[in-house]
């Protein structure tokens, strides 16, 4: 059981990333953005790993390469609140992408967190070459990456498995799966005939675990042993998590709240009312203390610049600015 | 009035009923949801596939060697560059095998800006796609060319390619396409009835469409440019979601006494250098309009060509207008309108060509 | 055990593949072509493979999406063997390419044998269309592909299992794999993790088998237990084949003799002796029986023309000749 | 005298002892072959990948991402092409994060023609390669060149992409790398017994190359173009495989009085404007000779760019030599000569322009 310290923690962190997506989809729908997608659904597996991520940047710390459901990991280990709220205003200031890339699709070199792309799956691919220089470096620090169920599809998640296992040459890395069950409109059942994600890391002897991703403790556990492997034994490990997916696969989708799926925030007040750890007026109060937190940062947001046109030219290359050629 | 959307949706309706049309698939393509753009709901062939743009190449070829047609979806062009060595082996397999083999497929893809889609929804292809032999690649700009095109795309014994501009998918043309209802707006309402997914989800999993009754084989000949706008006194060739601001700035150019001759090539490869050429003759200049990045373009080919073949007839250089070389297209306003053409500069483009010309 | 007809046929087969593929090498060590690759070493698993091909045209026969070692599948299955010396040449007259493709390079409508590509893998990507297509048609015909195993670490290898492996949609596919434990200087232990390859499939639930590909009468029976299977229950079935490289990889690598590798002509005429079905007098006569046929289509093939250098345009399209543009 | 893999293999060696260079990897890199072209015999960091190009550009990017300076190599270019959307991605990294991240990496990859290498060892990657973003690339056309530009890249904090011409790979130049043995026949063969890996298996087992000591930095800077052979009459811009060809069809023609300058581009991107514009304005007209396919061709963007700025300079129409566009080069030397520019075509096709100088 998680320590009362802990489990408040992660409440917190949950309910400010809810918050904090509620608000950028609401952003969305008044057209202060146009385009939104992101984790409501993964509060409880994402908290649970992003307070267990060696965090900093260099060889000697975890290096991330995440899917853009990934801001309550995020927001775990530290980020500000105000960035994505930027990002989704394509503001100037917008830390991860100065107004240029879509919400949740954050970069954070501090974080060792590599751009967060659209293109699925291609993070399976950059996280061997961090997972190389890891495995050649004296450390405890290993790569991790996620992305979804459908996306396993792609021929990438086979080329994970496949560097990570080289005989003798495995690669400390954790590859995670968070299962919804979805492809955008596509069931997984339709398309997944085998039984579990997880064996086709067996496949390759590869370690494994299922996890219940919408239970906390659970999730802290099985992430906890899933990293202890791999910062020990320099060798990869495949987690699965079920997951939910609460406002559809993204604004392009509505963003509405889906009722017929697990609540992950509601399931974790229970073992907290349960524990006796918070009370309801306490649920109600935190909410407000974010959402109001949210706002103000909202407020403030809009009011800030979008980037100049003639930025377009800008770090093509490092260092580069203007056009070049 | 259809959209483009739905001009597609009822090509392949025709298709799957007359022209043997067996499979529609990809991403989403099938139930539920019937594509990211509507353009393949209700269609009795259509399938959602893995989330595997290679593997779906890859179905396609396969279901062309067994003479099975099909079109397989990209969901979005910006996913397809994991494909081009299966787009290039699609290419050459008649070539490679002496002609024995030919491969009766087509790829859809949505390409292009316009949506505010950022760095990978904006993507054009025609570049890289011009670079690829083997292929027959067309690109529509109004729904009467979209289903035109599509019958002829399903016709055809080789592989093409079907590039649809993002930004026009939802647009509407002044051309009817036979069959469909009139073009006022009961039409359109009527049309949306009979063949439009409804929106709500318990109705739409009983939904059947009711598709229109006099569509015919309005196909149009792979390879035919079309004048859209008729001038002598500069040619402007694009197509695809340019095309429409080519045409406006055709129009206000006209009221300020300018005479702007448009052409929508329509197939990009193989494209219609004789009307092309004709044009030139007469205006004596030439420019060449498409949103793809600018080196290595398209438009650059259609350059080259113009100073092989009619250097000593042009009286101005001849001129691209196309997107800025830039790794992606900005999701701020300011950047997309920065990097990809739009109304004004190609009004400025016209008129400053026509300053030039000598 | 095979019945002594089957084993006659099966070992005048394999002689004749593999000096067949001497006379190819020995053409391009002569400057008689460009460059070689072929099977020599797999001829036990492939003749076996060949002689239970249904072959024909159309949806009712079996689809071949091949590589490059294959020559002795297609001799079973009754292709002459002038058409391989013409390749080699790059005559007008190959009929697999008109003198366009590389050795071993084959294309054969009347067989389905679609085109024989250089790219490793991509043939498990075109199989699942015509997969796709008998799935959909009622017949026992199936689609088969095969290709070697340092090729298996491209995606295309996964894709072929996802895509036959979907629930309610699996595809009547044999999908083979020849393991010799090479990918040209890499060896097969140095990159691969799972135990056997086979082991991938077992992760999709499918049927899979592992066999000497070096033994006739094993191969024999595993690819009819395998096909079988495929046409009856119309599911995929992954087979992998333990196979011999006996002449290295192709003529970039020198194309010399390997007596470290197990020759499955030498093995089979063990068994031939054992069984009394021949005498070491007969395999001498046989072998000089096809190197005599070669010989002759040999000389006949140089003397026949190279292409024009204007037909480069043909077939860029169906049925189109000269410069289209 | 080195050849170019040889220059190549000195350069990664140098790289290796100064710059930091960690892993020179892909398919048959490492020991026991050192790559299918020798180039990477010999090197401490070289090891071989699985058979996966997706695989090999993704952990290219990776070690890029945590600093790590690697060559990746894709073992001919023909087999690049299911990796462009990680092409791209690497090339839009730094954009996209605004400058946050950057990738000090280099691809390489063998390219085109003249050995004879049927359709998939023949692919020219110019045209693609330079239509994507965000890349430095780099061709050399002799050894010089090849380990001066290699030492450039490997100082790049951007990605780089390094095209070998295949047919040039055992190439000499006239040129000495600093450090190497005499340009004498002796020398070879003592260049040889250092650093080429012994024929026979056993003995390589145990070798160790002997690199030569006095190998310095002499990187080329990237973006720097070369005149190699002067002339006023007509420029010639070229790289790669075809550069030696225009180099001698210049000194063919000199001796009919015919005055060519050649210009050896080197790097493709960003190119090196000024010196061809500079020369354009000598001779007033240009030929851009590369033997991609011809469609869509990097040529095209550099006549694009010479109509631009310098049409009214021009003494005849700017012109392109370069492959023919067929879906692959055919085995038969027939096929071959036939498809891509030939010494012959290249003379021919100057004599042609300066006849049409007006
Ligand atoms: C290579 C690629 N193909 C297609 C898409 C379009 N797309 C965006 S999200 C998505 C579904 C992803 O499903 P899954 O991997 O299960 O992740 P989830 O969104 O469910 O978390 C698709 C098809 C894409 N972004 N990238
Ligand atoms: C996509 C691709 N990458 C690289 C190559 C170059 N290549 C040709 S054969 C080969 C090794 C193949 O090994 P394997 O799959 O085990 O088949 P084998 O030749 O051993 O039968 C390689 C790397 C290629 N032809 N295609
Ligand atoms: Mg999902
Ligand atoms: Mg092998």
């Amino acid at each position: 059981m998680l320590i009362a310290e802990t489990s408040l923690t992660i409440y917190h962190l949950m309910v400010e990333a809810r918050v904090l997506e509620e608000r950028l989809i609401t952003m969305c729908k008044q057209h202060h953005g146009y385009f939104w997608i992101g984790g409501p659904g993964e509060e409880a597996f994402n908290v649970a790993l992003g307070l267990q991520i060696k965090k900093g940047q260099g060889l000697d710390y975890d290096f991330l390469h995440f899917h853009y459901r990934s801001l309550a990991i995020l927001l775990a280990m530290g980020m500000s609140p105000v960035g994505p709220i930027q990002q989704m205003k394509s503001t100037a200031s917008d830390p991860f992408s100065g107004g240029r890339n879509f919400s949740s699709h954050y970069a954070i070199p501090e974080f060792n967190l590599v751009p967060i792309t659209s293109p699925i799956e291609t993070q399976y691919l950059t996280a061997i070459g961090t997972g190389i220089a890891q495995r050649d470096h004296p450390t405890d620090a290993i790569t991790i990456v996620n992305g979804g169920d459908a996306g396993t599809a792609e021929g990438d998640f086979a080329s994970c498995l496949i560097w990570s296992a080289r005989p003798q040459q495995e690669l400390p890395i954790l590859i995670i799966v968070t299962n919804n069950g979805w492809g955008i409109s596509t069931a997984a059942h339709t398309q997944h005939g085998e039984k579990h994600i997880t064996n086709r890391g067996k496949a390759f002897g590869m370690q494994t675990a299922l996890v219940d991703g919408n239970d906390v403790e659970a999730s802290y556990a099985a992430i906890g042993k899933a990293m202890d492997y791999v910062r020990k034994e320099r060798k990869p490990f495949l987690l699965e998590a079920s997951v939910s997916r609460l406002y559809n696969h993204s604004s392009a989708s509505g963003a509405n709240f889906n009722a017929d799926e697990e609540d992950p925030i509601v399931t974790f007040e229970k073992t907290l009312l349960e524990r006796q750890l918070l009370t309801e007026t306490d649920f109600r109060s935190i909410r407000t203390q974010y959402e109001t937190q949210t706002r103000q940062i909202f407020e403030q947001v809009i009011t800030e610049s979008p980037p100049l046109g003639d930025t377009i030219y800008d770090y093509t290359y490092w260092q580069q600015t203007g056009k070049y050629w | 009035m259809a959209t483009v959307a739905q001009a597609i949706r009822m090509a392949l309706h025709y298709g799957e009923t007359y022209f043997g049309l067996k499979h529609v698939f990809g991403q989403d393509v099938g139930p539920p949801l019937g594509g990211v753009f509507t353009a393949t709901q209700g269609l009795k062939t259509a399938w959602n596939s893995p989330l595997d743009e290679r593997g779906i190449i890859g179905a396609a070829i396969g279901l062309a060697f067994a003479s099975q047609r099909c079109v397989a979806e990209i969901q979005f062009c910006d996913y397809i560059f994991n494909t081009i060595d299966m787009l290039k082996l699609a290419g050459n397999t008649c070539w490679s095998s002496n002609g024995q083999w030919h491969l009766p497929m087509t790829v859809m893809t949505p390409v292009g800006s316009g949506i505010r889609g950022s760095i990978y929804h904006s993507h054009s292809f025609d570049a890289m796609a011009t670079h690829i032999p083997g292929w027959k690649i067309v690109m529509p700009s109004n729904p009467v060319d979209a289903y035109g095109l599509m019958l002829s795309c399903l016709k055809e014994q080789n592989p093409t390619l079907f590039l649809v501009p993002k930004a026009l998918l939802y647009a509407r043309g002044d051309q009817p396409i036979h069959g469909e209802p009139p073009l006022t707006k009961e039409g359109q309402a009527l049309l949306k009835k009979m063949i439009d997914k409804p929106v709500d989800e318990k109705t739409a999993q009983t939904w059947e469409p009711q598709w229109p009754e006099g569509l015919r084989d309005d196909s149009i000949k792979l390879g035919e440019g079309l004048i859209v706008h008729e001038g002598d006194q500069v040619t402007v060739v694009s197509y695809g979601r340019t095309l429409p601001l080519c045409v406006q700035a055709a129009k206000n150019l006209a009221q300020h006494g300018i005479s702007v001759e448009v052409i929508d090539l329509r197939t990009l490869w193989p494209y219609d250098w004789a009307l092309i050429s004709k044009s030139i003759l007469k205006t004596q200049c030439v420019i060449y309009v498409n949103e793809d990045t600018e080196v290595t373009n398209f438009g650059e080919h259609l350059i080259r060509r113009t100073v092989e073949e009619h250097f000593y007839d042009l009286a101005a250089p001849p001129k691209l207008i196309a997107g800025a070389f830039v790794p992606g297209i900005g999701l701020a306003d300011t950047l997309e309108m920065a990097s990809v053409p739009q109304l004004a500069t190609i009004m400025q483009g016209i008129e400053q060509l026509i300053a030039m010309k000598v």
